[in-house]
């Protein structure tokens, strides 16, 4: 059965979740993968969104239009405020995390702000952090889920928007942030990573099913450690894209065409 | 407490005694009747130059109707607070009334990405955390609060925030500045004549930003009476002496929802956000904004009652919305 | 008609209240104020507690037990929280707070905590605080009521509570206190006075039907500015006792007997 | 930001670290049934030494029956917050529970006065506002939360809190140390089986106390099921993740009231405020809490159903109750 690259890092992201775990949703891919993992492997994770829904329901089809409505937070346990929400986060209530980057550096630093030399005019504007410097401050275990483009994987950001391991040469505690989180895993279309105990570098632990080692690193600005084992993905199942594309995104607006 | 690092970007600051002195001689504890329309609001509580914040987003109970109304009276150099926002920064800054944005979320698509690109305006970037907990801190009339975000980032550099050692347990910790915006519309379900206020739904910053701002706009999709804040205290989010004005708006957040009134419009807002060019904004600007007198004249004329039907038709989930 | 201190003190307090303010209402004597105060002056005053009640239209008879039950806090605009209580003070939006007080200096502090030199073997141990201190620190007019008793007005209280206009040489302002506030009336069961505008020194401005200045310096630790101008307090009216008695508080279990 | 000003008590602190790593190692989000009864819950979750708080009043849905069962297993050491508390901390201190109290407002009475005359009870002073602070910064998981009380006072200089120059006004500002309990008992109207809570009336301090402490029991006067919670999700004030331990408990607060349920018993707290001698405390907590095996014994055997449904029928009083 074939499969966008989409559905795949999906798949990939909703087995790596736990139940009975607390979950800081965002807009768009996350949502749907939070809603996979609800459906076939986590029936008991709680789902936590920014703008105040804890635990919500989610009615499905997935429709864009409904991030704060009712479908979406259906049925919560609590409507709360986005002060809220993220003090959950920052007082270590929040388990997992999950986030997209246009640019990610070897130890898991991310940009969604701006590509270019020159912050005043910026060769393309993302919109910037939303919560996801939240996300990536205050959750336990990050995922980063992103296509796997070479021009994507970098030295160093145009732009950190959110904080990795380490810095400009200083870890994360040393800036202050909570002990014992950071990037924990980075999903891409063609592969997955977590980080090296010690160095905090990001370590290439699986690969697609089909690709090799040189397949992945060749198609990134910077070498990853590569584990001594490394394991193969299983591609998304039957089940996985019946639920995803009959029951989660029938319009397929977050899975593709 | 040693000062470590330091964002190096302005940011919109008031002394809280400068914000208590004005909530004591301007903001109004008299029970007067603050009904008025979008236009009358706007005249009165918008100037050109203020910093503006609002609530929620444009897929949800947000304050459209009062967003085109500034756009309509075409007010100049406003800074806003573009936290959790989708299409008003773009509108707002489509029609030229925006200088400065502060993100927060600054709104997808390459059109508004293209007026930072040129300078048109200029973003200081923060978070969605960041900038709810500045304006917590104006709310509760304190001058920061501490947060552990922002931290290790080129965003805690191009930010206002300071970071320090914390002296209770030596580590470093963020300080965020206090947030008192100049103006705020918010957009909620109930209002009375006098402000009180409450939402159904998560509610956001609702409460933070109504208090921390100096003017404060209510929108409603219904006004109902005072004794019905009074019968359920606990839901009641604002309370009337932070209010300036309320605007009886039913599909104020149109072409975004509001729960347990109507579902967003789906084509209305794929169409203006897939925009790209100086010349369908302003084509769009023309047609759905300038060319209206009002809000009741853009929903009569430019919507029309049987897409508003649709929309009420597809809200059918009620359950916690009233 | 006869009355008793406790009366003419409310009676003096509630028609210091201003219409269509709000009013940080503490435990016992200041509601009874508040509750007259709306019964004959003043029916649109917003009575906030700082349990987080906010604008009730209480019941009577006052029922020393209601505190935070359902007939104090009946009818209320918002029920919140304690934080948000204390928010809506900070940030400037009630005008008037009242307290009481064990000891009083002649710059306005405030002793509710303990009679003694040894702080960790008092003589005589007070609750403390309570929300007394945030009063006193954010309300932009504070009311303080008190038994006319020499012992009552000392040169330096044996422990400030709750900050008046300057302590130890310092002004509330160099403190940090908010710009603005500080004590503003201090009524007795001898008097009325304010603060000297440029001393911030304790200023009779007023006394009770009968006696003379003399009847209530004499009764004072120390000696406060005398204002060119007296004014004699009128005793409680008829209307004031009938609704104080009959309808507020027909325990007696504030106004006493 | 320079330290201006020190106040010189210790005080109960922890690292935001630690309390992270309690909270994700400790604190369960597993949906289990967490229903057992106060003497299950107080030998489970507080501990000798522990640092205790508890919420609203001995008048008003505090929680009593919890503090009885403390009391009654004789529970050593403990540090209570005790913020608008006024029964809770005379009877803890005749029992002998308590060594340390930060106050708040420290409950009136010759009686607890002289236990701090004596040195019996050390008691450190803050005032409800810093202590509700105090709450609210270790439910954020921040260190600490500028303030301008305590400022120009003894209660400052007795307290743990700093004074600093802010730097973004150059003025001072109070620093209150964030405070995490270790246990937090809490008395709610309504909860289910897994901890998910909600109280009509004044909220106080609830959700802050349980959000910052570290193990946390709910008595409730009604177990209810999940859904009542996901139908109104605007009033669930307690998530079920905040809490270890529910106890049913109808009349957990008596002898004070609990709204929509029924009214204080208003002699018995008068004959318990009115307690003055040792004697007449150890005869009181020897006929109401030790000579009782439990809540159910104490209202059948020393309090009866017919004062029961008297202050059931004083309660009259149901809008916005349910």
């Amino acid at each position: 059965m074939s499969y966008t690259d989409v559905e795949f890092m999906i798949c990939q992201a909703a087995r790596l979740l736990e139940d009975n775990k607390t979950v800081f949703v965002g807009w768009g891919m996350p949502q749907v993968v939070a809603l996979l993992a609800e459906r076939l492997y986590t029936p008991n994770i709680t789902q936590v969104f920014e703008f105040g829904a804890i635990g919500p329901q989610s009615r499905t089809p997935f429709l864009r239009g409904t991030m704060g409505g009712p479908q979406n937070t259906y049925r919560s346990l609590q409507w709360c405020s986005m002060g809220l929400a993220f003090s959950y986060a920052q007082a270590g209530y929040i388990d997992y995390g999950m986030l997209g980057a246009a640019q990610i550096d070897k130890y898991g630093n991310i940009n969604s702000t701006m590509i270019g030399d020159d912050y005043e005019r910026p060769k393309v504007r993302f919109p910037g952090s939303g919560g996801g410097n939240e996300v990536a401050s205050y959750c336990w275990k990050t995922i980063i889920v992103m296509n796997h483009e070479k021009r994507r994987f970098v030295e160093r950001c145009d732009f950190v928007t959110s904080p990795g391991h380490v810095m400009d040469g200083k870890t994360r505690e040393e800036y202050g942030l909570p002990k014992g989180t950071g990037p924990w895993r980075v999903i891409t279309s063609k592969a997955m990573f977590d980080f090296d105990e010690e160095t905090k570098v990001m370590r290439l632990i699986a690969v697609r099913e089909g690709l090799s080692v040189d397949d992945v690193v060749n198609d990134m600005g910077f070498r990853p450690v590569i584990a001594d084992d490394i394991k193969v993905l299983e591609p998304p199942t039957e089940e996985e894209l019946r639920i995803l594309r009959d029951e989660i995104d029938p319009y397929r607006l977050v899975i593709g065409k | 407490m040693e000062i470590l690092e330091k964002g190096d970007a302005e940011f919109y600051f008031m002394d809280p005694d400068d914000f208590r002195e004005y909530v004591r001689d301007r903001k109004n504890r008299n029970w007067e009747d603050k009904l008025m329309d979008e236009s009358e609001a706007v005249r009165k509580f918008v100037d050109d130059g203020d910093y503006l914040a609002y609530d929620f987003s444009s897929l949800t109970r947000g304050p459209q109707s009062l967003i085109r109304e500034i756009i309509r009276q075409r007010k100049k150099h406003l800074w806003i607070c573009a936290k959790f926002t989708l299409l008003e920064s773009v509108l707002l800054a489509g029609a030229g009334c925006v200088d400065r944005i502060d993100v927060g979320f600054l709104g997808f698509g390459p059109y508004i990405a293209r007026k930072v690109q040129n300078g048109e305006v200029k973003v200081y970037d923060w978070s969605n955390g960041s900038i709810t907990y500045r304006l917590i801190a104006g709310a509760m009339g304190i001058p920061f609060i501490p947060a552990r975000d922002l931290l290790g980032t080129d965003t805690f550099k191009k930010s206002g925030a300071l970071a320090v050692e914390d002296p209770f347990t030596g580590k470093p910790v963020a300080l965020m500045p206090a947030l008192n915006p100049d103006v705020a519309i918010i957009h909620v379900q109930e209002a009375d004549i006098y402000g009180n206020a409450r939402v159904y739904g998560p509610t956001v910053a609702t409460l933070e930003t109504a208090m921390a701002s100096k003017k404060v706009i209510i929108s409603a999709e219904r006004i109902v009476e005072t004794i019905e804040f009074r019968k359920e205290p606990n839901m009641t989010i604002i309370p009337y002496y932070l209010v300036d004005a309320v605007v009886h708006a039913p599909f104020g957040a149109y072409p975004g929802g509001t729960q347990g009134y109507y579902e967003m419009d789906s084509e209305h807002y794929l169409m203006l956000s897939s925009i790209r060019e100086e010349e369908d904004m302003q084509r769009y600007l023309e047609e759905y904004i300038y060319s209206v007198d009002s809000h009741e004249e853009f929903l009569e004329k430019r919507i029309g009652v049987r897409k508003l039907k649709e929309l009420v038709r597809k809200a059918q989930i009620l359950e916690g919305y009233r």
